[in-house]
């Protein structure tokens, strides 16, 4: 962990006990099976639309999830399944909504780009790049009126940083001491162009522009993300903006289904390397907790799944009626 | 009773509602220690203080995307744009984050944010600084439009759009800032979605909001020298309007008229003359007739400006096109 | 003749245009080394090279706004923006600056870009990636909105306005991306404004564009079983649109029907309504009725989605009804 | 002139030939004198709309514009007069224009708002905050791919940096290392705010944020002013985007008839010192140019201004039919 000038700097600390690890690691497996059964459904024509995975940025999410209270609000974006399940969405509701039932958390009517639940803060899924800042802004606003004691979190990616609104974001939360957190998962790509391609600034020398403390992050390593994360989070609740980088890989496409012409195969296994769950289990073992004891909870992960995806295809289609009464309040 | 200016009704509405309820705030540009460009906000950071009257940087996009996290998170803002043609910087907010959010979030939250904002002609602001956008506002789903035409409603209707729990687009035509009014006490309350008779007639209706109702106002004098009796309708709310007041005037007049200031083509009075052009077309006697502004950006020119706002005239001759 | 892709004919239209004016650029997301989104622009960036064909940062306002001053700086550039629905992002540029340069500043200078965007549902993209805008954009004095229905047209809309001296906005509906038709060698030209009768008929007129349009043929198919013989006009340009083309066709049937994807309300087809209820009031025999999308965002799920979009049955049903 | 880090430290130079000094002089007092006289016919009702004056920064857009070749090309402010006049226009029609007549330069259809002249590379005035710069970005692409050897300037105030348009500006200029040159003239106010209040960021900390190098210098001395743009300008032409901020001030209220109660005094008799024109008159004093013999340049301004009012008022209004025509090509 790297921190900006305008923060202390701060060793990397002792490291987390066994057992928050190993909570950590169940995230992100959970974020993993999800999102490699989607990816399944999404093959198999079970989920309409388009759906961006997060292979590889679990650790984003479990560790900023992590350093989160149930108060606390997030504004995620286009690749926001990890986010979701991370803030504690409800399985069931969550692939109800992938497949676009009736009772899914958005009675069907948003779909993967779109998931919320705003009874655990989770303020949605975003799929206008760089539109979950303004949002998330705005939750920190009414935190500061209302004295929520909360901080609200805007996911991103490094590719949003070319839009303007991301701009008009950092600003104003510095400028009014918002409990805002600005997190990035830089993962090198902006749909299927090399963000270095996008972009002639860098998200630390923004941050400073804005006086904003950076924070840098190996975003694949679960435990210095949530040890980063506990940090910036109770800065920000204190009334210090901040802005967290996370470096991170996308493991697969864009979407599902994009073919990936323009990646190199010394991508995928420097990828491989870096795997946030394998980088986990690493970590585990060093204190003790071996491979073999981690079976029983991907088991039940896998069951938890199938259990949800089983609800999920047998729950009802959503009526025209009740959606078009939807429309206003 | 009290007579007072538009602006001032506005200024009162909004202190009414902040008095009444601690969770709306204010946000704009030189809305709070300057009072506003057209001192509409005047006097409110001192009765409310700067938490919740807040001078933002020139930043539309954020200001109108905060305001819709801040009402997701139980605030109810009210953000100004300083001139309605600056909406364009916001649309993103407005269009696909507000007006949605309710829906494709599966009805799990409101978006109770007003957002207010001058439209209009009349000061010689040029192409930039006058345009009338509302008729794209009225055509998203999710959206709600309101648009004054006296002090007593634009009171009434900015209480109803701060109490309403969905996103309301409040339009105030500059020209009308000025305008005194009536302003009963205890003050009006209405709900959106009403229209008004702004004049009773039997031999055609002319409907119209904003600025333009008093356009047909004059034109139905001009004509009542004709002896030709126009009703006026004020619409007070574009989306939804009324469609039903209308209908039944043109059940009595079987003549229609519409008129405002934004630009004719695909403005907000197709859709008034195409509804009346199915649903009330067997009422109708002859064709319906619109009156807008010329294809073309407001210009500058003193000249030129004066010939572009739709004049009473211009309404007039509508009225008599559609009886002859 | 040759059998082609809607997506393919656009690609060819911008490679002969960049074949034959040097000043053609391309500018969008992902439009350069990966050949676009949608792989209409695959190709062209080998072909052209990188300073023809840029790729650009996310960063709508700055791409559109750029393409302005590019335009007024001697290139015609071509801007992509991925979905219509994040032409909210550029309204400022589009709006303000290019619709109003050629008028604002005295006849100084012409803005001779376009920008080509899909719109329209059919892939489940839900609420803020099939939206159909084109309403918005029509009612800007200083824009033309073009939105082809089929391989041929596309191609030469497209070559139309890229020759066109004014900022055109062309609408690729996505779901005709992978639609085949005949494209003649050589390619068609053509000129903006002009409808085209993509069925004729004598009981009833149907205005349609964009994929729209197909859905009128098959609702006219219908009807001509049931001896109805619907006339559809494809508009191919909507701003400006060809009222005589209505006008005449109108004069020949006495019923009209507007039929579009985008929302009904407020919607292109309000003004051909509107306008028809007044220069064509005479003709009318019936009442003009439209067919849009329900006023709601467009909804995600499968099922809903389906709902949504305005049909065969919803059209014919729509004759029917002013036949009644 | 400071300089930030990315430019070679280049201590203030020999500075300017008395001769040009004087013709920098000379181009400021036109700017200056046809304010005034525009502020005068604004109070007589003879100028429709409202207009904001550039008093106090003449010597930015002098000191600009004198870096500038004719091909070079310019997008301005709301606050654009002074750019319009150095870059320069013709006098009779941009009073002609002001006044709202026909034979002005946008045929009485922009006003001040929207002054341009193509035939110089004037681009325009500009009623929206930051829109300037994008169109700037897009003329700069222009000289690029057509080789024109030609800068494109763009010219904004501090309070635009809030603007997200202007942040997607920076970064593409400097990632296509476009012939651009971004001036901002930081006067200290946004409207009746002090940007202060509306920035957490400084343009210098944006600059390096983005990897553009970025100048500073007293707006308010022309010689430094002129110096330091032959300088970015050269920059810029050779493919090396630029940031130039200007210190200056805002003599008047934001627009005329601005009653100006949230400014001080203080700032005023602040202001006053650092008037422009007196700084320039204590130069040339110093390269022995003396206060009396500007007299006649002076006097032959006033004579031009004059004869440039009298044509405006006494040319013909526009008429609809032609403006109707005007709207398309
Ligand atoms: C305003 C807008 N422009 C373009 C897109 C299309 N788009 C979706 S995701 C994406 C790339 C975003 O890159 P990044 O922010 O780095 O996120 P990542 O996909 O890498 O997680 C783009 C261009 C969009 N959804 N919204
Ligand atoms: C997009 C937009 N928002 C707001 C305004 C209103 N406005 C005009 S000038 C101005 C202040 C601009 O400040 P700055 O950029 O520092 O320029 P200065 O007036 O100081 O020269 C504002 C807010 C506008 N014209 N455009
Ligand atoms: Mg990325
Ligand atoms: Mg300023």
């Amino acid at each position: 962990m790297k921190q900006g000038p305008a923060v202390p700097s701060r060793a990397r600390s002792n490291g987390l006990p066994a057992r928050e690890l190993r909570a950590l690691y169940g995230r992100m497996l959970l974020i993993r099976r999800v999102e490699e059964q989607l990816g399944r459904l999404f093959a198999d024509g079970e989920i309409p639309g388009f759906i961006h995975l997060s292979i590889g940025q679990e650790a984003v999410a479990a560790g900023v999830g992590a350093a989160l209270e149930p108060r606390d609000t997030a504004a995620s974006t286009h690749r926001g399944h990890g986010h979701a399940i991370a803030k504690g969405v409800d399985l069931d509701r969550f692939f109800l909504e992938l497949l676009g039932k009736q009772d899914g958390l958005c009675r069907g009517r948003g779909g993967s780009m779109h998931v919320a639940d705003l009874s655990i803060g989770m303020l949605g899924a975003n799929g206008i790049v760089g539109a979950g800042l303004p949002i998330a802004v705005g939750s920190a606003i009414a935190h500061q009126v209302r004295k929520t004691g909360a901080v609200a979190v805007a996911f991103f990616g490094d590719g949003a940083l070319a839009e303007g609104a991301v701009h008009e974001s950092l600003n104003l939360a510095a400028l009014w001491k918002l409990p805002f957190l600005a997190v990035c998962e830089n993962n090198g790509w902006g749909e299927f162009s090399p963000t270095d391609r996008q972009l002639a600034a860098t998200l630390e020398g923004l941050a400073a522009a804005y006086n904003l403390p950076w924070t840098d992050v190996d975003g694949n390593d679960v435990e210095a993300v949530t040890l980063a994360a506990r940090h910036v989070v109770a800065e920000a609740r204190a009334g210090r903006p901040q802005v967290l980088e996370c470096r991170t890989t996308r493991v697969r496409g864009h979407f599902e289904g994009d073919p990936q012409k323009y990646r190199s195969t010394e991508e995928a296994s420097a990828m491989a390397a870096r795997d946030p769950l394998a980088i986990a289990v690493k970590a585990l073992a060093a204190l003790g907790v071996g491979e073999a004891s981690l079976q029983p909870e991907a088991a039940e992960i896998d069951a938890r799944i199938a259990a949800a995806v089983a609800r999920a295809r047998a729950g009802a289609l959503p009526g025209m009626a009740q959606a078009r009464a939807g429309v206003y309040a | 009773m009290a007579e007072t200016r538009f602006a001032r009704a506005i200024n009162q509405a909004l202190a009414d509602a902040m008095a009444a309820d601690a969770s709306v705030i204010l946000l704009g540009e030189d809305i709070a220690a300057p009072g506003g460009p057209f001192s509409v906000t005047r006097g409110l950071l001192d009765k409310f203080g700067a938490d919740r009257v807040r001078d933002t940087p020139i930043a539309e996009a954020v200001i109108v995307g905060a305001s819709v996290g801040a009402a997701m998170g139980g605030l109810k803002p009210v953000v100004e744009i300083m001139f309605m043609d600056f909406v364009t910087l916001a649309m993103d907010a407005l269009v696909n984050q507000a007006a949605k959010a309710r829906f494709m979030f599966g009805d799990q939250t409101t978006v109770p944010m007003v957002l207010r904002t001058p439209h209009g002609g009349g000061l010689n602001a040029g192409p930039q600084h006058s345009q009338c956008l509302e008729a794209w506002l009225a055509h998203v789903p999710g959206l709600k439009v309101v648009c004054p035409s006296n002090p007593a409603d634009a009171y009434a209707l900015l209480r109803a759009a701060i109490d309403d729990p969905n996103p309301v687009i409040f339009v105030e035509n500059k020209a009308l800032y000025a305008m005194k009014g009536e302003l009963p006490d205890p003050p009006p309350s209405d709900r959106l979605g009403v229209a008004r008779t702004a004049r009773p007639g039997r031999d055609a209706t002319i409907v119209s909001y904003g600025a333009a109702v008093h356009t047909a106002l004059k034109a139905a004098e001009a004509l009542a020298r004709e002896s030709v009796e126009a009703e006026v309708i004020d619409l007070r709310s574009l989306q939804p309007w009324d469609e039903a007041a209308v209908l039944a005037s043109l059940a009595r007049t079987h003549r229609l008229v519409v008129a405002h200031e934004a630009v004719e083509a695909f403005g907000v009075g197709a859709e008034i003359a195409a509804r009346m052009a199915d649903v009330g077309f067997d009422e109708l006697d002859g064709p319906i007739v619109r009156v807008g502004a010329p294809f073309m950006p407001v210009p500058f020119g003193k000249t030129l400006e004066a010939e572009y706002v739709p004049s009473a005239d211009a309404v007039a001759a509508a009225v008599r096109r559609t009886l002859a």
